[in-house]
């Protein structure tokens, strides 16, 4: 590691100024490892030889200066700064054979790979945005319909389609406020399959409560919804005329019976 | 000339409408001929699969007449499956093996006869084996040529409740203090042998 | 042969799309050679206006880069990515697959949903498979049209790619002190030859 005895009264005026600049505009960086980023460009040294020693007293003085200036700094630039005063110690302090972990090296090497790799990441993609683009640089085929005649129907969905279809779903799920409780819902298909089974022993009037499936007709919820689509059903076969239905009074017993002769 | 009969060759390429020659000029570099340059370029694509034809007062590069045939598969209309396929599809990849109640529970509402129908016929979902419950029902599975469609290793590769949060497909954020359901990540990986048992809760 | 060329020619032509030669072959009479046909047409379009270019594993025409200048009609405007959205992109091409933590820890930000969103809207990214590190998390890599996009013929035509491998800034250098994740010697076998594979589909 080169000027690992750098002093720390001895950084440069320019430096300072470039700090300085920095502290004005806080909001501009994305994140800490991209403020040491443009911070150890004032190194003016290839990323591989830069100074993790004096990387990190900059970035602690921007700190400091945050804070006498009252900036509001987001917590990761805090983490980020006691961990840079630690790894300022580990640097400066002969190392401990006793201690566990990481040396100082290590975790200063480790920085600096990270710095690099961002670094060799935002030049790739500035050469990849730099390069010829179709629609805009190059160009497909402005006219591609003429050849369309409908002949077969095939259907697609993109991944993203059928993500977003699951999601529909399950969001829904999340508001269960809004949805009936389908344990206590009998349907009307149910309802109606159940009926066509059983109006063949319904040679005689009968009420249509004893037509309730096994288990419905105790929980009100359950009863409800089991006598509204059972009737329901009931009206739906009275209309196919396999059924006849007869009630003698308001509120009196609802009554069903097979039709023998179904109607023309 | 050869750089301005290339010229005018990709304009034509690029363009969806024909486009007269004065057109071509007022594009190009000052001082060019497109007339010439077409003159050139028409002889160049004589007899090829692709010619350059006049279109009223334009020229237009059109498929050789005779080619038309090539074109068949052109001519195949895809349109979008409709929603309702769409999610019984989704249900059965993420919860294979599936019965259609379990389709229909998950969704609320009844699934058509014509959804199941399409999506066997596309043989993007294929009959499982029966479930050991009450009337054995049949259950549904994903076949191989639906992962082909969707690029998918299988089916435990698609993303997670958690993963489509973070990708921003998942609109809605559940109402603070509601558990969040099932699709967790993790969660759902960790059933190795079919998603089942999600159903349990 | 100047026949089939002739008709691979207009199939090219006709569509947009990069096409494989296995779909070339299957809409021409039995028995054709596409691959070879496709050698003479390239060579009959090198230095033209419009070029066959090498997509994936599919061909498509596209006119010369050196002639955008004129087409300027035909430009569409492109939505501008943001600063996080180009360097999430490369990140997923140079690195694929990637996860998103891997991306995180690339930028030292976390990634926004939007930016994810945004990219698979583009269809650049999709999801890849899940790898093989506790969790299961779901990858990233790009798409033929990304490559399309970008007029690359593959993903190991990045550029810098190769420097970048030999000055060993795609390796995933876990944090010194951390214990190396479980299953990762799996893992790193899959990924050296992971990256030209993906595209194979």
């Amino acid at each position: 590691m080169a000027d690992t005895t750098f002093e720390e009264d001895t950084v440069s005026v320019a430096e300072r100024l470039a700090a300085e600049a920095l502290i004005v505009d806080v909001d501009g960086f994305e994140g800490p490892l991209d403020l040491l980023l443009t911070l150890s460009r004032t190194q003016k040294v290839d990323l591989r030889k830069i100074s993790v020693l004096q990387l990190a007293r900059q970035y602690l003085t921007f700190v400091e200066k945050a804070k006498a200036l009252r900036l509001e700094l987001a917590a990761d630039y805090l983490v980020m700064a006691a961990w840079l005063a630690f790894l300022k110690s580990r640097l400066l302090l002969p190392p401990d054979p006793e201690e566990e972990g990481p040396s100082g090296e290590e975790l200063a090497a480790h920085l600096a790979f990270q710095l690099e790799r961002l670094q060799a990441m935002r030049d790739v993609a500035a050469r990849l945005m730099a390069r010829d683009q179709l629609g805009r640089d190059f160009f497909a085929r402005g006219q591609t319909n003429e050849v369309e005649r409908v002949r077969r129907v095939t259907y697609t969905a993109t991944l993203l389609d059928l993500m977003q279809g699951y999601a529909r779903i399950r969001t829904r799920d999340e508001f269960r406020p809004f949805v009936m409780d389908r344990d206590a819902v009998f349907t009307m298909e149910q309802a109606l399959e159940r009926m066509r089974g059983l109006i063949g022993y319904a040679g005689d009037w009968g009420d249509l409560m004893s037509f309730l499936p096994e288990g419905w007709e105790t929980d009100p919820a359950k009863r409800r919804s089991a006598t509204a689509s059972t009737f329901a059903a009931s009206l739906e076969l009275v209309k196919e005329g396999h059924l006849e239905i007869r009630q003698s009074d308001t509120f009196a017993p609802i009554q069903l019976r097979k039709r023998d002769v179904p109607r023309g | 000339m050869a750089e301005q009969e290339r010229m005018i060759e990709a304009v034509l390429f690029a363009t969806s409408e024909p486009i007269t020659l004065k057109e071509l000029e007022s594009r190009m570099p000052h001082g060019c001929d497109a007339g010439e340059a077409m003159v050139h370029l028409r002889k160049r694509y004589e007899g090829r699969g692709v010619q350059v034809v006049r279109v009223g007062d334009g020229y237009a590069m059109r498929t050789a007449a005779d080619l038309g045939f090539l074109m068949q598969k052109e001519t195949v209309e895809v349109r979008k499956l409709s929603r309702a396929a769409i999610e019984t599809l989704a249900i059965i990849a993420y919860h294979q093996p599936v019965t259609r109640a379990e389709i229909e529970e998950i969704r609320g509402v009844s699934v058509s006869r014509g959804t199941v129908d399409q999506l066997l016929e596309l043989e993007w979902i294929r009959f499982g084996r029966r479930k050991m419950t009450p009337g054995r029902p049949v259950t549904f599975v994903v076949t191989q040529g639906f992962l082909d469609h969707f690029g998918l290793e299988n089916a435990r590769d698609l993303p997670g409740l958690k993963e489509l949060r973070a990708a921003g497909l998942l609109e809605n954020r559940p109402p603070p203090g509601t558990m969040p359901l099932l699709g967790d990540g993790e969660d759902e990986e960790e059933s190795t042998e079919g998603q089942s048992e999600l159903f349990e809760d």
